[in-house]
């Protein structure tokens, strides 16, 4: 990285007035009547060279507060503030001429997956050239030299290569180097990183991060919004819990975390999976029936002994690429689950977790190796006799909602799952539902619902009740959870854990997130590049990872 | 020879009947003086019929071609509004005593627009293309059915050998598609002589974008119009452009913004409208031959029966029909013939509408039961008259004139199916004998048409299918008739056969006649002379001049 | 379940609303338009009491007036009645004329998308093929190879239409069978025929119902374009497309006559138009 | 030392692009004689099945008085006599070689006759299409910055013209500009002002439907966060449609103005019809009804040829519109 380029660039910043200072800030949205406001009087400073988080799960109202200081917050929004100064100066009322000079100059914006967030049909050096053409005089060539420099400074090899390529072209990781150039090219004093590190791997996800950091380092105020806790934590001086529209709690990152004070604050702390045992509770307690067995923690089983519900033995699976090359997508991969435990499978995207799934699933035939399900051939048996095993194995996907009919209620699903047909109703049926839904914590009026009109968590539930219907031994989990806020996350890793006890299951359980793999897995495997680079019992492995590449990722992990 | 007795023919009381419309034909209708012709200038032409596939008429030889081709054809004879042939390319012309040989004394002044000189070896030539198989001529290869050779007596005299007399030879000859054109031009390949045929015209045609326009410029050299023009020596134009305009909504507003000068197949309604306006004149000039008819297939039923077809004519309301569609641009004929032919027999009384007798007549013939639909039914079968339509050459009126058949014979139990198909498919229909009714305009000048039109021999359909004799009249009485009609030079007694024919067509109900072919030319008023050729009404622009 | 995950995992706000959003000005239009255009199709005597055929020629050529509010046409046929009581055949037309090109869409959009990659390929090119031809061209050589009329102008408008819906049935259907939940149902043992008829064909011809109140529109604007060249409905027929026709002859001197049932196709393909870009919303909102 | 290093694959580089170019293009060939093959062979037999003898086509229409010896003539002539098939690979044969045959009632060859009408409904279809362009971008500019009524406005306004048919248009605009107003002609005059009514006729419907896809599109870009990006740079409103969201949303744009060249060649009929011009859709439409094989067949393959040139050169502007496009 080049420390010298970095300086340059902040040269501008004063350290003496705060960059943004915000106070009862207001937001409500709607044209005709005013619907029940967004943001409801938040306040707060941001010093220059500070990196103040803002936290919170999704509709908390966040991102909002952070486009209000752009003034970006649409024609129906109704922004009210007592204040909102940035590099002191009053930003209320301004005209969209002047919003418009402000905009790139004093504050900047980095978004979420960068991939949506450059224009994906200009080279990333015109994108950012446009806020040098915006707010200077320099000519073509200035700007260009400027744009080397920029993304010199943010760490992006070969500057000269780069500028021409679209922001598909690049990784995830440099695409939002490349935004981040563009965000700082004015030097203001204030950045604003909304989710800058979300779909990221974990690995390049610390790379950025250390890039902010050291933005901010330079001089130049850092506003963090995120959703993770351990994220945030890592670079943020001070930390703004935001719930319902609200600042519920703000203080130094260590305060904060260490001993929260609000409610939402300490769900949120405890939701966080890494480093929590496995088995130990991430939610307050769901079911009160189960909460005498949520003190006794520990696992169910333990893997040597108990018998192999799944194997598979050198699977190997390629895919043609649109230009006819070959791309080995799974190499070589040999698993083993045994009965009543988790197998979890870690990897960055691009890994081949997702094709092993697949393959395990037998919804894909492999290129070589097989797999046997209860000692009896499953990726090679015919269709015919695969399809009477299928009720042993079972699946939960990440995106719940896309895994359902849409034309299908709740109670559709489920019947279905059941082997009966979706509508028809009968006492034996409906006892079957309500004993499904008792086992995920559902209440029964989510029968008549489809999946479109229930919440992340709602969805997940049924997804993890339809999985079980059908009395599967064994339950393969593609990032069950990926998608959802971290407290949902939490009470989701929970039921997981409490079926699996309740039924003796044995589940694979496939995620980028090394944290919740930690938690839930008793054997471990980290797959790269298509091959398992390592894999053993979760507890030694984490404790003493062999294979260069599983420090680097358990190093990158973001705690708390 | 038997002489009509209900019926006055029609030589002078059609005549004075519309007197006004055939002077209509020469003058610009226009009553303030206009002083002396001008030269120069180019005058736009649009014409609704279809674009001809070949400018020269001899090759097939329909209407297009005509209207056309008398801005650069002549023929060797003409014909003037009181229906008499006169010189024209032909000085004069002689008959021999049996009627078998023609002398025709031709113009020694005149040559044709390649520089070919005009002579006896240039008709002869025309006529051997004429008749030769590979030109595909139709109907100048019928009109010179009789004509069985050509000799050149002299440079200036050719003589026509028939293989028996013909009384509509001179007819024939005045007719577009017998023009003359040059014997060298017609030596060069169908294609060139489709695209630029070469006359003796007083224009030329000088270039044929397909689908866009014609462009005609002055022959400079021209002197040789037909004795009723109203000047000698060459045309005022410097230049015509003739386009193919369609669609006549589009045609009309053309003339109106003044994009175009002249317009063909003007609708009754635009006719109406360009009298109330002073920028634009009407032109009537009905073409000759036979008359626009309803034609009941006489061949099977239920028109087989003379009493069914007097019942049909009875259920027509079609002078209502007519003032109502045409608003007084057409007269109601009741003539086999139009009303330009001096031998048309006319007699108003045999198609009175009288929705009482023709259900007396309907009663009469067996068909005394009525469906739900309120049609007459006889053994089961429905009073249906198949009706098909040839949208190409009925316009639009005509077409609501069927449509308003249709209703008021619908009220004494018949059930006209109207078709409108394309010209092919309407031809296919008629060749199947899948028709009761059909109207077929057919265009010839002078009275021998009735001979094509009701002969038996016209039954027998040609290796296409087409037959003229769509009533299917079959009447030796008919046949003898007009075969001696054919061969009588005497014009008197040739009338008089004419007369006894048409009764004979008329009495036997064959036909429902409506009006004339109707032939309207809407002209802008600072276009001066136009008229049109008393031969088959074609317009001729030598004679008019721009004056703007 | 406690207050604070309720508010952190919260379902969907407003979407469970959205079917009963209030209807917008322009679809309650809409909605009263093809509620009257369907009343006139099913009982065209209640609204216009009148015979579409009956001539009257010495009332021929009326302007809009009392007694007609449409005006009569060059027979004297009042043209409010001829509109109302062509609103069957126009309907009817587009109706048919959809449904059929919907059908053979489909016949060819799953073979194509369900029976593998030659039987793919081959459609594909088939549909390639046809598009290159004019659509109009279609029509005509249809009509002319089995003569003019309501029912064959019907059928070559429906042929005519239908590689646009093969295209956009095959597209749906692949895009379909690439959904998880799908995928969902191979892991829960269903074969290929259940899945296919239980979620794929459902889920790929939902959506076909929108896009077929849009092709109704567009169905009877080509229809009446056959029957202004002569192709169609057969005069006296109070078809809009051949009154039109009809009335293009006399638009210098009698503009009611074309211009009301011009009007009526325009209002008839806008109304189904709107009413099938709100339901779309609705059902992509619900 | 780096140099050469840097060259060499360079070169490499461009020679693999160059032969995966040229290795599309021969796909894209092999397709496009495929389609032209497969449309010949359509239409041959769709006309075969048309009823009527094509030697009476020939001889001036079924209302001819030709002899039965003309008739055989012309029929050995044309090959009538031969089988479907020998008719069918003769006419492969000579489509092959560029020939288009003759006419089987206009009196010439059917090549220079397609020729001279391609041009007028070319310039006809392209005029459209770029009014549609323009009046579509307006209309979507206007409508998607104005608020809700405009929106509304401008929505409405888009499926009305796209529910309008052309030829009421076509004399509902002959009516008000030439003959209330005046000022333009209702023919083609062989001059500009000519081209402005038929222009609009087929250029207004067809704006509606690219209006409605355009409108649609440039709301989704609008509503991206590349866009949000770019403001947060400070970037204007112009700016944002100008160099962002309209390239997005004319991509659909562009896809559907290959289709839509199909449509204009439909309403071409229509048009050249009422407005008299010269062109492929009156040529059409009158051999179709007179049964003139060769013109149709002409005609059609013409069309088909302009069709896949059209899908070219709408790919190729996609692909400059789109980078992306070019690097797959």
């Amino acid at each position: 990285m080049n420390e010298a380029g970095l300086r340059a660039a902040s040269t501008a910043v004063s350290a003496a007035v705060p960059a943004a200072t915000v106070e009862n800030l207001r937001v409500h949205f709607g044209t005709t009547r005013p619907s029940s406001p967004v943001v409801r009087g938040v306040s707060f400073t941001i010093a220059a060279g500070e990196c103040l988080a803002i936290v919170g799960e999704s509709g908390s109202g966040k991102s909002v507060t952070a486009r209000s200081l752009l003034g970006l917050n649409g024609e129906n929004a109704h922004v009210t503030a007592d204040r909102l100064d940035l590099a002191g100066q009053n930003v209320l009322g301004l005209t969209d001429r002047a919003w418009r000079a402000r905009r790139g100059k004093d504050l900047g914006l980095v978004m979420q997956d960068a991939l949506v967030s450059l224009d994906p049909l200009r080279p990333i050096g015109r994108e950012i050239a446009d806020s040098l053409r915006l707010h200077t005089t320099l000519n073509a060539a200035a700007r260009a030299r400027r744009v080397l420099e920029l993304l010199d400074a943010v760490g992006l090899p070969n500057p000269q290569l780069q500028v021409r390529k679209l922001s598909g072209q690049l990784s995830g990781g440099e695409r939002q180097r490349a935004l981040i150039a563009a965000a700082i090219a004015q030097n203001p004093p204030l950045l604003i990183a909304d989710e800058p590190t979300t779909a990221l791997d974990v690995t390049v996800q610390a790379q950025i991060l250390n890039l902010l950091e050291q933005i901010a380092h330079q001089g130049t105020a850092v506003l963090l919004i995120s959703h993770d806790l351990a994220v945030v934590s890592r670079i943020a001086q001070r930390i703004a819990v935001m719930h319902d529209g609200q600042i519920v709690e703000t203080g130094p990152t260590t305060e904060v975390l260490g001993a929260p004070q609000h409610e939402q604050t300490q769900r949120m702390v405890s939701a966080v999976p890494a480093e929590k045992p496995r088995g130990s509770r991430l939610s307050p307690a769901s079911r009160p029936s189960d909460s005498s067995r949520t003190a006794a923690v520990g696992p169910l089983a333990h893997g040597a002994t108990s018998p192999i519900v799944l194997d598979a033995r050198s699977l190997s699976k390629s895919f043609r690429r649109p230009d006819g090359t070959k791309h080995l997508a799974v190499d070589n991969v040999s698993l083993t689950l045994r009965r009543g435990t988790t197998l979890g499978i870690v990897g960055e995207s691009g890994s081949g977790k997702t094709t092993t799934a697949r393959l395990l699933l037998a919804l894909i035939p492999p290129d070589r190796g097989e797999v046997t399900v209860c000692d009896k051939p499953w990726t090679t048996a015919t269709q015919k006799s695969r399809r009477g095993l299928r009720a042993s194995v079972g699946a939960i996907y990440q995106d719940a909602l896309g895994s359902f009919d849409p034309r299908w209620n709740v109670a559709d699903i489920l019947t279905d799952a059941l082997g009966n047909t979706p509508g028809r109703r009968s006492p034996q049926i409906t006892a079957a539902l309500s004993t499904l839904l008792d086992e995920v914590s559902l209440a029964r009026s989510v029968l008549q619902r489809r999946p479109l009109e229930l919440s992340g968590g709602q969805r997940q539930r049924v997804g993890i009740a339809r999985a079980l219907a059908a009395r599967p031994a064994i339950v393969i989990c593609d990032e069950p959870v990926s998608s959802l806020d971290v407290s949902v996350q939490a009470q989701v890793l929970d039921l997981l854990d409490d079926v699996q006890r309740d039924r003796g299951l044995s589940l694979i359980f496939i995620s980028h997130d090394l944290g919740v793999v930690q938690h839930v897995s008793d054997q471990l495997a980290v797959m790269r590049g298509g091959r398992i680079v390592e894999q053993g019992p979760a507890e030694a492995l984490f404790a003493s990872p062999q294979h260069a590449y599983t420090a680097r990722l358990l190093a990158a992990v973001p705690r708390l | 020879m038997p002489t009509p007795i209900r019926r006055v023919v029609a030589t002078t009381a059609g005549i004075v009947a519309l007197g006004l419309l055939i002077t209509g034909c020469t003058a610009t209708g226009s009553n303030e003086p206009v002083g002396e012709p001008r030269n120069g200038g180019t005058l736009t032409y649009a014409s609704g019929d279809a674009e001809p596939s070949c400018l020269d008429p001899h090759v097939g030889g329909n209407f297009p071609q005509a209207l056309i081709s008398a801005q650069y054809l002549e023929s060797l004879v003409s014909r003037n509004v009181d229906g008499q042939i006169i010189p024209w390319l032909a000085k004069s012309w002689e008959p021999s005593d049996n009627g078998l040989t023609w002398d025709f004394t031709l113009r020694d002044d005149v040559t044709f627009t390649d520089g070919t000189q005009f002579d006896a070896a240039a008709v002869q030539a025309n006529i051997a293309h004429l008749q030769d198989p590979t030109t595909l001529s139709s109907t100048g290869y019928l009109a010179l059915g009789k004509v069985t050779g050509t000799e050149a007596v002299s440079p200036t005299v050719v003589r026509f050998t028939l293989s028996e007399p013909d009384s509509a030879l001179l007819e024939s000859l005045s007719q577009p598609w017998l023009a003359i054109e040059s014997p060298a031009a017609l030596k060069r390949s169908q294609d060139e002589n489709c695209a630029a045929p070469v006359g003796t015209g007083p224009f030329v045609v000088k270039s044929w974008v397909k689908q866009n326009a014609v462009t005609l410029v002055r022959n400079d050299d021209y002197d040789s119009p037909p004795t009723d023009a109203a000047h000698t020596g060459p045309a005022y134009l410097d230049t015509i452009i003739w386009r193919f305009i369609p669609d006549s909504a589009s045609r009309y507003a053309a003339l109106q913004s003044g994009e175009v000068d002249v317009i063909d197949n003007a609708q009754p309604d635009t006719i109406v409208q360009a009298a109330q306006s002073d920028s634009i004149e009407h032109l009537d000039s009905p073409r000759p031959g036979a008359s626009n008819r309803i034609e009941f297939n006489s061949s099977k039923a239920p028109f087989n029966d003379v009493r069914v077809r007097e019942a049909f004519i009875r259920s027509a309301n079609v002078d209502d029909a007519v003032s109502s569609l045409f608003q007084g641009t057409a007269t109601r004929s009741y003539s086999a013939l139009s009303s330009v032919e001096a031998t048309a027999v006319s007699d108003p009384s045999i198609f009175k509408f009288d929705p009482a007798a023709a259900r007396k007549l309907l009663d009469d013939a067996g068909w005394n039961e009525t469906d739900s639909d309120g049609y007459r039914i006889k053994d089961g079968v429905r009073l249906s008259v198949e009706f098909p339509v040839s949208t190409n050459q009925s316009i639009p009126a005509e077409q609501s004139v069927f449509e308003q058949i249709q209703a008021t014979a619908k009220d004494t139990g018949f059930e006209v199916k109207l078709a409108p198909l394309d010209l092919s498919s309407w031809y296919a229909a008629l060749a199947s004998n899948d028709y009761d009714a059909v109207s077929a305009p057919y265009t010839k000048v002078g009275p021998d048409v009735l001979r094509i039109l009701y002969h038996s021999d016209s039954i027998v359909p040609a290796p296409s299918g087409y037959f003229a004799n769509l009533a299917q009249v079959n009447d030796p009485a008919v046949d003898e008739l007009l075969t001696e009609a054919a061969r009588t030079a005497d014009a008197d007694t040739r009338t008089s056969l004419y007369a006894e024919v048409q009764n004979r067509i008329l009495d036997g109900f064959y036909i429902l006649p409506l009006y004339d072919q109707q032939n309207h030319y809407l002209v802008r008023s600072d276009v001066v002379g136009m008229r049109t050729l008393p031969t088959v009404a074609v317009p001729t622009l030598y004679d008019a001049w721009l004056n703007r | 379940m406690s207050g604070l995950e309720v508010q952190a995992d919260r379902a969907p706000r407003s979407r469970p609303f959205s079917r009963h959003r209030r209807p917008r000005a322009a679809e309650t239009i809409a909605a009263v338009l093809a509620l009257f255009l369907v009343l006139a199709a099913v009982l065209p005597d209640f609204l216009a009491p009148g015979d579409p055929l009956g001539i009257d020629p010495l009332g021929a050529f009326q302007s809009p007036n009392f007694t007609h509010a449409f005006g009569t046409d060059e027979s004297g046929r009042d043209i409010y009645t001829r509109v109302v009581h062509g609103t069957q055949y126009s309907l009817v037309i587009g109706v048919a004329a959809t449904a059929i090109g919907l059908s053979l869409g489909i016949v060819l959009g799953t073979l194509a998308g369900m029976l593998g990659r030659i039987v793919d390929f081959t459609v594909n090119r088939f549909l390639e093929v046809l598009f290159a031809f004019p659509g109009l061209l279609l029509a005509l050589l249809f009509i002319v190879i089995f003569g003019p009329g309501v029912a064959t102008a019907t059928i070559a408008v429906g042929i005519s239409t239908a590689p646009g819906y093969a295209r956009i049935i095959r597209a749906q259907l692949i895009s379909v069978r690439g959904k998880s939940f799908v995928e969902a149902a191979t892991v829960l043992g269903r074969t290929r025929w259940q899945i296919l008829l239980r979620h794929i064909l459902p889920n790929t011809l939902a959506p076909l119902f929108v896009l077929a109140t849009l092709g109704i529109g567009q169905a009877i604007v080509w229809a009446a374009t056959l029957s202004y060249l002569g192709l169609g409905a057969e005069p006296p027929t109070a078809e809009w497309g051949a009154m039109l026709s009809a009335g293009r002859t006399y638009i210098t001197s009698a503009w009611w006559m074309s211009f009301f049932p011009g009007l009526f196709i325009v209002l008839t393909a806008v109304s189904a138009t709107v009413l099938g870009r709100s339901i779309d919303k609705r059902m992509r909102h619900a | 030392m780096a140099e050469p290093v840097s060259r060499h694959p360079a070169t490499l580089r461009g020679r693999l692009r160059f032969a995966r170019t040229l290795r599309r293009l021969a796909v894209r060939l092999a397709g496009a004689v495929f389609v032209l093959w497969a449309v010949a062979t359509i239409t041959f037999f769709a006309v075969r099945l048309i009823p009527g003898d094509p030697a009476l086509a020939v001889l001036g229409g079924p209302g001819s008085q030709a002899s039965p010896e003309a008739l055989a003539a012309v029929s050995a002539a044309y090959g009538f006599d031969q089988s479907v098939f020998v008719q069918y690979l003769a006419q492969l044969g000579r489509l092959a070689t560029g020939d288009l045959g003759r006419s089987y009632a206009l009196n010439m060859e059917v090549g220079p006759l397609v020729l001279s009408q391609l041009g007028g409904t070319v310039l006809l279809a392209v005029l459209a299409l770029i009014l549609a362009w323009v009046l579509a971008l307006a209309l979507a500019t206007w409508s998607t910055r104005g608020g809700t009524v405009a929106a509304r406005v401008g929505s409405g306004l888009e499926i009305i013209a796209a529910a309008l048919p052309h030829f009421w248009l076509a004399t509902s605009l002959i009516v008000v500009f030439s003959i209330w107003i005046g000022v333009l002609p209702p023919i083609s005059t062989g001059g500009v002002a000519g081209l402005v009514l038929p222009v609009l006729t087929l250029g207004i419907p067809l704006a509606g439907f690219l209006g409605q896809v355009m409108r649609e599109s440039l709301l989704l870009a609008l509503e991206s966060p590349f866009v949000l990006s770019a403001r947060a740079r400070g970037e204007s409103e112009r700016g944002v449609r100008w160099i962002h969201a309209f390239r997005h949303a004319s991509l659909p744009a562009i896809s559907l103005s290959g289709w839509a060249f199909g449509s204009l060649i439909s309403g071409a009929v229509v048009v050249e019809t009422i407005f008299a011009r010269p062109g492929l859709g009156r040529t059409l439409l009158n051999a179709v009804t007179l049964r003139d094989v060769p013109v149709v067949i002409g005609v059609v393959m013409v069309v088909a040829v302009a069709y896949i040139v059209m899908t070219l050169a709408t790919d190729a502007l996609s692909r400059v519109v789109d980078p992306r496009l070019r690097l797959s």
